[in-house]
């Protein structure tokens, strides 16, 4: 059963090959395009299944699937176009196809209307195709394909309106961004293959341990050059402001692709390179910190948006700098468990948000008043009109602010557990934990007031558009509730000791961390006092967060956009997101097209080479052939002295 | 079959060609004398003097086919194959132009039929300057040759430019052959012989004494004069551009051919052992020879005053098979001259068709759109560019290739790197002739409408387009006669002294 | 397939048949009637590439040495021959020339409309000294190819080219004539030496290569000579300015030419001629060093400057002087990985440059413009040409998947050992081609369509969609399965590898496959 | 026997004539210049022929034949240059050039 995963990736192509030709051809045909389109997706799901649990039957840890040779180059360099199924890409495998699924889904309500509807799907069907072929890739090339490919899907997606300008920037700008992290991942390659030979992911595991030595340099830089590739991809720091631009694009594409699966390809590739970074301790505390980082600093920009879509992003950056710090810290399967828990809770939210802003825009376009869908300022009171979607999404914020017993709580204690626990070999890990909960406290904060401003209140949309308000059709609201079952359940499979869980989830991917849990000192436990501390400290922030956001919002007295003034002082620095945007123009890109124009193209390439080397030498020819003419002045005195001359030297070089 | 030069009957057998050739330049001086009135007239004699080169390249074939050899000394004139190669190679010169003249004189309305005896006369001069075999034959034939040129270069009396060309080529030609004679009369002076076998072996015997280098360096001058080498060269582009346009075709073909033939015979037979004491000089002509031709060429807009620079230049090139001193060079320096004058008669030839009447020189500007007007002149022109530029697929690349192959087969590798730099900076006045040809579009609308090709310039030159292309792809028997005459240069078979 | 071919004694006569048909069909065409120019042009070109598509069964992968050789003496006394064959490293060259014949005859149907005869006369006439330069093992013959192409490209683009076409065909060819003028004289040169050394002077690639020890003492001139034409070819940094203005004023099909199958050439003459007979010098420390460094300028200088170029011809020339940047990188990485990923970058830049020409000169056949600013938003108006765009675009930017990242990474990987530094620093070129790349893209296709000029434009007609539907299949094909192609040079490269490795200096990292 | 004064006064007479060519405006003057160069250099044929025996003396002739034949040519030839423009001035004389 397993070698058929081909089958998983031979679907949704089928689908974008299908959905791109109905695209070109009769673009009308929407039922068609969503058969094909959610159809393949399901065949998919199956197939995933099927092969999820012929892996539990099966002892070999994974199973190689060669298809072709992809890249026969030498004898000692010999690509094959092969995925490898191993637990850990089987269970990427599940998340990726149900919730893909399930955002398909939703996607035929919500584009319904859109003229672009059959393109859409081809887009997003191939999206899922790169996805799978990133996950099951046995080689880093292979699974370069994937990365690469998920990054021109994003591109495609987030300009899928191109006909407005700021769209096609901002699906620029993340390709863009993911190109810098694809160069650190190229030249990573270039690295493994020349030190180790090989780029077949099980052989880099086998053969790092016995040519790295611990803590050796080289190991360290193809790690960080791997880290740069992440934080292209996953938007951490410093890499990560195309994220909240990338909300341009289609809500659903948001969900499945900022939110579930494509951000989350970073993470996965740390782990599956897990042995390489654990030859570098160093490494894996840059990936800690920089997690912490920014998980902290996007849950604070988080905390001043009023663009509902713009703090679910922010939220995004920071719920991935937690499964860095996770994986950072070592404890891989934490990593997986939160990235596993938040593709449930975030694409609920996502949706969620989703039918809000397709419910307000269907109102205001009736009510033909131009306020933007998507600013919380004009929501208000919306529980009345939509509970499903409220009651939903509520559950999600508990789980995503790490209520217990919801999926979000086990998932973020067992990182800030591992970082403690760290922290305690290494002080730096304290530091990232402080960080980490003060994060927790951030993202409670804002997810109750994101839900305060849209759901609570007076409605202040205006009246007339409220009457048209009402919840969505069940093929939106159908996938929330099943996201929503997952969020309350998700906790159950990596349920920890103390709750009398037996941790499913760690020993599932066991055999996947197994080299890198053996070359790094092991985790201490931390017993059952200060667990019990830790636990509980985390509860706190997650209470104190919930209530203060509520209270503050609720007695706050919100104006439309229009009314309210100008941010000023420390908050104005927030809701500008710390002016990074503008930071990175005018040191990066503004210098870079100024050099290119000025000094590269019209100093160095139109003036230097051409005009004073070619040209300079083509006049200086001239001038000497204009001397020469001038020589020639016609005098028969002057001919007859040169020629005396010219006899003279004859002579003198015969006699001598 | 062996020919005995010292018995009357022997020596005016080896001499058959240039005597045939002078009877029938009587031949047609005397028909001149009574019928110089109209074109009629001029064209009989023009066909008259056809009939002669055809007769003297007979007469020429025929020894050479005999097998002529001397019997013992050479004593006046050589008989060998490289005589007669270059007795055919001027004869076809001197009959391609006549061609070419026969319409362009009565178009000019120089009705003066004396031109074809002159052109005759002319031809027996180089003849006799390129086969001889002592040094009164060679100062006999230069000065023949001169003196007809110099009358050939001032035929057209009624403009002025060619009465001033004639007197500077004058003036500066009796200086030079004044430099050659003292180089000849100091070499007699040290061998005591006029024979250039005995002289050689003469050097070849004893070191060369002041007087004998002396003597070589004015001889040297001599012939630098005649190819117009830099800085002897100042008179060539006036000359040229002052001359009617076949006779500048004449001279900067022909007459650069006998001298480069003479010179080659003169260093291959009487100083070859004075090898290391020319070779410097050969150099430092050659280089400067090219540079300043090629660059100053660059600043020329008249086309013949550009073609004059280039010949100069193509001098140069010359210089480099001189230098080679090998039966390579020799035969490098016969396919040169081949290649070179076949492009040059047929660029003089379209270019004097599209001079108007009024015999205004033209300039570069005066060809643009040429192509839309005369496709067939244009691409024979260009051709003709190409070839001189020695770009591959044309004859002039093969004699350019063979040049620098011979100067590098004798070691020498910083004149070939001269010369290709010489060729780089050629193409800087070669492809601006193309490319007013054919891109640029024609200036008015009535450009090139009262150009004419006469009848049999237009073959003429249709030949030589069509030897252009077909020598620059399959050149390879044209090579192997030059090699074997060549080679025959330097085995003239001497009784006494070692060779 | 191959037995069918061997059958017919393919081999023999093949290459004089892909040689002469082009030059005898010139004839035809320049004395047909105008509108039957067009038609002829096309048959013969497709007989060409139905001719020319058997060399990819009958050549023997497992050979390494030449195949269909051909020797007949030509100039018997000076040893130069006829003597052509194809070996791994021409023979992907050979069938890009021979198949983008058809495409360029088909893909300048509508743009030319004046002196049609002329026109297609030249385009047979470049075919074959295209050929005859990847085909030619006698340098006497190599060298005629090689400068007599130059007439017909210069006609092309200085007849039907656009504005100044007069400055860019003339600089065009003085570039490459100065450039190479100096090779004459070094293949002379050696002819010469080993002629003298051996007794016997031959032009023969094989005896010149056999004794290329005796040509050391004079290794580095002989070498620059030949650096220096192959280099403005190439071209390699610093005397690339002539390629933006000849590739904007061609029209599609003289660009097409230029880009796909000329610029090919200066790389090929290193790989086939200028390293071989000097290793000692070509792969030294310093020149190793000083290539390398040129070349990796070029690719990002080149990259770089394509950013803000506003005429979209200009932007795809100095791609393609970025794209030829990793070429010249992987030649000098000197393992059989760079040069496997050299000759890939070869063909995979014919295939998406070439693909990027079409469009813009079915876009310039329609709005005879080539200034980005003139277009926009022309997705909603022409979706397949913009879809087509799209993914040449990606596929010349280097996506995996496609071809373009096939070639570049073999390259940069190979080159890593040699050259970490460089390779790391020509990496960084991923970022500003895909920078240039969707930045146009996104300013032609993707921006809202204010120009009312650019509403009535047509999208693909059949004949338009059927030369850019193989290039892209192509595309695709060679980015998802380039075994065959690879199998195919992997003998000729290993050849090479084998043939330079005594003269290289020791790499920065110790061989990969010496690892336990 | 006076071979050695023969020779210098020769060569002094030729270095004389050449001096007259580079120096002398007048077109005849200049050629009577170059003739003078000629007999120069049938002294020398002279002086040397006592040594070499009587074929220097045989050359002298066919030199005096060729300088009468030059005479003839160059004084038309200087007559008709003075035809167009009047004067034999040599400085004049210069409408090709460049």
């Amino acid at each position: 059963m397993v070698q058929l995963v081909w089958l998983a990736v031979a679907f949704p192509l089928f689908g974008a090959v299908a959905n791109a030709l109905l695209a070109i051809r009769r673009p009308a045909a929407k039922t068609a395009v969503s058969i094909i389109g959610v159809g393949v997706l399901a065949g998919a799901f199956v197939v995933a299944v099927g092969v999820f649990n012929a892996l539990v039957h099966d002892p070999r840890p994974s199973v190689p699937v060669v298809l072709w040779h992809w890249m026969p180059v030498s004898e000692r360099l010999s690509i094959d176009f092969a995925f490898r199924v191993d637990h850990l890409s089987a269970i990427m495998l599940l998340v990726i196809t149900g919730v893909g699924g399930l955002i398909h889904l939703f996607s035929v309500g919500y584009m319904r209307s859109d003229p672009g509807y059959a393109r859409y799907f081809a887009y997003l069907n191939l999206f899922i195709v790169f996805m799978l072929v990133l996950v099951l890739g046995a080689s880093l090339p292979v699974s370069f394909i994937g990365w690469e490919g998920v990054g021109l899907c994003s591109y495609l997606l987030i300009g899928f309106w191109y006909e407005i300008d700021a769209n096609s920037d901002a699906g620029k700008k993340a390709f863009l961004a993911n190109r810098i992290g694809d160069f650190g991942v190229l030249v990573a390659m270039f690295l493994l293959w020349w030190h180790l030979g090989t780029l077949d992911f099980v052989g880099i595991t086998m053969r790092a341990g016995a040519v790295f030595p611990i803590g050796s340099s080289a190991a360290l830089l193809i790690a960080l050059a791997l880290f740069l590739g992440c934080t292209g991809k996953s938007a951490q720091i410093p890499l990560y402001v195309w994220l909240p631009d990338a909300m341009a694009g289609p809500t659903p594409v948001s969900a499945l692709i900022h939110a579930a699966t494509m951000v989350t390809a970073g993470v996965f590739l740390v782990v599956r390179t897990a042995s390489v970074f654990a030859l570098a301790p160093v490494s894996l505390e840059v990936v800690a910190v920089v997690g912490a980082l920014t998980a902290f600093v996007a849950a604070s920009i988080g905390l001043r948006q009023y663009d509902i879509k713009k703090v679910l992003a922010y939220s995004t950056v920071s719920q991935l700098g937690y499964m860095f710090l996770g994986v950072g810290t070592g404890a891989f399967a934490s990593g997986i468990f939160h990235l596993i828990t938040h593709a449930f809770f975030k694409a609920l939210l996502f949706l969620g948000a989703g039918s809000v802003i397709h419910a307000l825009h269907h109102a205001f376009h009736h009510a033909h008043s131009d306020a933007d869908a998507q600013d919380m300022r004009n929501m208000g009171g919306l529980r009345r009109w939509m509970p499903w979607t409220f009651s939903l999404m509520l559950v999600a914020t508990l789980a995503i602010s790490g209520v217990p017993p919801f999926s979000g709580f086990f998932s973020k204690d067992e990182i800030l557990g591992a970082a403690f626990a760290r922290g305690t070999q290494h002080p730096i890990y304290l530091v990232c934990w402080a960080l980490a909960l003060g994060a927790a406290l951030m993202t409670a904060f804002y997810m109750a007031r994101l839900l305060a401003m849209t759901f609570l209140g007076r409605f202040r949309g205006g009246d007339k558009a409220a009457e048209y308000l009402h919840d969505a059709p069940w093929t939106m609201t159908g996938p929330l509730v099943v996201l929503g079952l997952l969020s309350v359940l998700g906790g159950v499979i990596n349920l920890p000791h103390f709750v009398g869980g037996t941790g499913w989830l760690e020993r599932w991917l066991a055999p996947v961390t197994e080299t890198a849990r053996m070359t790094m000192t092991p985790l201490p436990e931390v017993e059952g006092a200060s667990a019990l501390l830790l636990i509980s400290l985390a509860v706190a922030a997650a209470a104190v967060g919930l209530i203060g956001g509520w209270w503050v919002t609720s007695r706050a007295t919100i104006l439309t956009p229009a009314q309210s003034p100008e941010e000023h002082g420390f908050w104005r620095a927030v809701y500008h997101k710390y002016y990074v945007d503008e930071l990175y123009q005018k040191v990066f890109v503004n210098p870079t097209v100024w050099l290119s124009r000025r000094v590269l193209w019209q100093t160095v390439d139109a003036f230097l080479v051409d005009r004073l080397g070619v040209g300079g030498t083509a006049r200086l020819a001239e001038g000497l052939g204009w001397l020469g003419s001038r020589l020639q002045n016609g005098q028969v005195a002057f001919y007859v002295t040169m020629f005396a001359v010219g006899a003279v030297l004859i002579l003198r070089t015969l006699v001598r | 079959m062996p020919i005995d030069l010292s018995s009357p009957g022997g020596a005016t057998l080896a001499l058959l060609p240039e005597l045939v050739l002078t009877f029938w330049a009587l031949v047609v001086l005397m028909y001149v004398a009574w019928h110089h009135r109209d074109g009629h007239d001029m064209r009989t004699a023009g066909g008259l003097s056809i009939v002669g080169y055809i007769f003297a390249a007979a007469a020429t074939a025929w020894l050479a086919w005999r097998g002529a050899r001397p019997e013992g000394l050479s004593f006046m004139i050589a008989l060998d194959g490289f005589r007669f190669a270059s007795d055919a190679l001027l004869l076809w010169i001197a009959a391609a132009v006549a061609i070419l003249s026969v319409r362009w004189l009565i178009r000019q309305g120089i009705l003066a039929p004396e031109y074809y005896p002159m052109l005759m006369l002319a031809t027996v001069g180089m003849m006799l300057l390129a086969g001889a075999a002592d040094l009164i034959t060679l100062f006999l034939g230069l000065e023949v040759m001169s003196i007809s040129v110099y009358v050939l270069a001032g035929f057209d009396r009624t403009r002025r430019a060619s009465a001033e060309a004639a007197l500077k080529y004058f003036l500066i030609g009796a200086f030079a052959s004044g430099f050659l004679l003292y180089g000849i009369a100091l070499t007699y002076g040290a061998t005591g012989q006029f024979n250039f076998d005995l002289i050689g072996a003469q050097f070849a015997a004893t070191p060369p004494t002041l007087m004998a280098k002396l003597g070589m360096g004015l001889i040297l001058v001599g012939f630098a004069f005649k190819i117009a080498a830099v800085p002897f060269h100042a008179w060539a582009p006036d000359v040229y551009e002052g001359a009617p346009t076949p006779i500048t075709a004449f001279m900067a073909s022909g007459v650069k051919a006998a001298a480069f033939l003479a010179l080659v015979r003169v260093l291959a037979e009487v100083f070859p052992a004075l090898v290391d004491l020319w070779r410097p000089v050969i150099f430092g002509l050659a280089a400067i020879t090219i540079l300043v031709g090629n660059l100053t060429a660059l600043s020329q807009t008249s086309m013949k005053r550009m073609l004059a620079y280039s010949a100069i230049a193509h001098a140069g090139y010359l210089l480099l098979a001189v230098w080679a001193h090998s039966d390579e060079g020799t035969a490098a320096v016969l396919i040169y001259l081949l290649a070179y004058s076949v492009t040059i008669v047929a660029a003089f030839g379209i270019l004097a068709s599209i001079e108007r009447a009024g015999a205004r020189t033209v300039r570069l500007t005066d060809l643009e759109g040429l192509f839309s007007v005369r496709p067939f002149a244009s691409i024979g022109l260009s051709i003709c560019m190409l070839s001189l530029l020695g770009f591959p697929g044309t004859f002039g690349f093969i004699g350019k290739w063979y040049l620098l192959s011979a100067a590098l087969r004798a070691g020498q590798t910083t004149l070939p790197v001269i010369a290709m730099v010489g060729s780089a900076i050629s193409i800087g006045y070669y492809l601006p002739v193309v490319l007013a040809m054919t891109l640029k579009p024609a200036r008015t609308r009535q450009a090139h409408q009262t150009i004419r090709f006469p009848r049999p310039a237009r073959i003429a030159v249709g030949i030589c387009v069509f030897a252009i292309l077909l020598l620059g792809v399959w050149p390879n028997t044209v090579l192997n006669f030059a090699t074997q005459t060549a080679v025959q240069l330097r085995q003239s078979e001497l009784p006494i002294g070692p060779r | 397939m191959a037995a069918l071919l061997a059958a017919i004694g393919y081999e023999h006569w093949i290459i004089h048949v892909l040689l002469a048909l082009p030059i005898l069909a010139m004839p035809v065409i320049l004395f047909a009637p105008a509108r039957a120019a067009r038609y002829i042009a096309f048959v013969v070109a497709l007989m060409e590439m139905v001719l020319g598509i058997g060399l990819w069964w009958a050549f023997d992968p497992t050979r390494s040495g030449m195949q269909f050789v051909t020797d007949v003496t030509w100039m018997s006394r000076f040893g130069i021959g006829y003597r052509v064959g194809i070996d791994g490293l021409s023979l992907l060259l050979v069938l890009l020339s021979v198949i983008m014949l058809p495409l360029v005859v088909w893909g300048s149907w509508r743009g030319i409309d004046q002196k049609q005869r002329g026109f297609y006369a030249l385009i047979m006439a470049l075919n074959t000294g295209m050929l005859g330069v990847f085909v030619a093992t006698d340098l006497f013959l190599f060298y005629m190819f090689w400068e007599m192409l130059l007439i017909p490209m210069y006609f092309m683009i200085g007849i039907w080219g656009s504005a100044n076409r007069i400055y860019a065909a003339t600089k065009f060819v003085i570039y490459t004539f100065v450039g190479s003028f100096m090779m004459l004289v070094a293949i002379i040169w050696m002819v010469a030496v080993v002629g003298k050394a051996t007794g016997q002077y031959s032009f023969a690639y094989d005896n010149l290569l056999d004794h290329a020890n005796l040509l050391r003492p004079w290794g580095g001139w002989l070498f620059t000579a030949f650096a220096l034409a192959f280099a403005v070819k190439v071209p390699l940094f610093p005397f690339h300015t002539w390629l933006p203005d000849a590739h904007t004023e061609a029209p599609t099909a003289g660009s097409v030419d230029l880009a796909v199958i000329l610029l090919k050439m200066g790389t090929y003459g290193f790989l086939r001629f200028a390293i071989p007979f000097f290793p000692m010098f070509a792969l030294s420390k310093t020149t190793g060093m000083v290539i390398a460094t040129l070349s990796v300028i070029g690719i990002v200088y080149a990259a770089l400057v394509a950013m803000v170029q506003p005429d979209l011809k200009r932007l795809i020339a100095y791609s393609s002087v970025s794209h030829l940047g990793f070429v010249m990188l992987g030649i000098w990485g000197s393992t059989v990985e760079s040069v496997q990923g050299a000759i890939m970058v070869m063909v995979s830049h014919g295939l998406s440059t070439g693909a990027l020409f079409f469009m813009i000169g079915m876009l310039y056949e329609r709005r005879h413009t080539r200034k980005i600013a003139d277009y926009g938003g022309l997705a909603r108006v022409t979706p397949l040409l913009a879809t087509a765009f799209v993914i040449t675009a990606f596929s010349s930017i280097g996506l995996p998947g496609l071809n373009g990242f096939v070639g570049e990474f073999l390259v940069l990987l190979g080159s890593f050992g040699r050259y970490p530094w460089l390779v790391a620093i020509a990496a960084t070129v991923v970022v500003f081609s895909a920078a240039y790349m969707l930045w146009s893209t996104q300013r032609v296709f993707f921006n809202r369509l204010t120009n009312p000029l650019n509403e009535g434009i047509g999208d693909l007609n059949l004949r338009e969609l059927a030369v850019i539907g193989p290039l892209i299949a192509a595309m695709i094909w060679v980015g998802l399965y380039p075994a065959p192609l690879l199998r195919r040079t992997e003998g000729a490269a290993r050849h090479y590898v084998e043939m330079v490795t005594p003269a290289l200096p020791p790499a920065a990292l110790p061989d990969p496959g010496a690892q336990p | 026997m006076l071979l050695g004064p023969s020779l210098a006064l020769s060569a002094v007479l030729f270095v004389l004539g050449v001096a007259g060519v580079l120096i002398r405006r007048n077109a005849i003057v200049v050629f009577m210049c170059v003739e003078l160069m000629l007999n120069a250099v049938n002294l020398t044929f002279i002086a040397l022929a006592q040594l070499h025996g009587v074929s220097g003396q045989i050359m002298v002739f066919f030199v005096m034949t060729v300088a009468a034949a030059e005479a003839a040519v160059g004084l038309a030839i200087i007559l008709a240059i003075f035809r167009h423009t009047q004067s034999v001035d040599l400085t004049h004389i210069n409408l090709l050039r460049g």
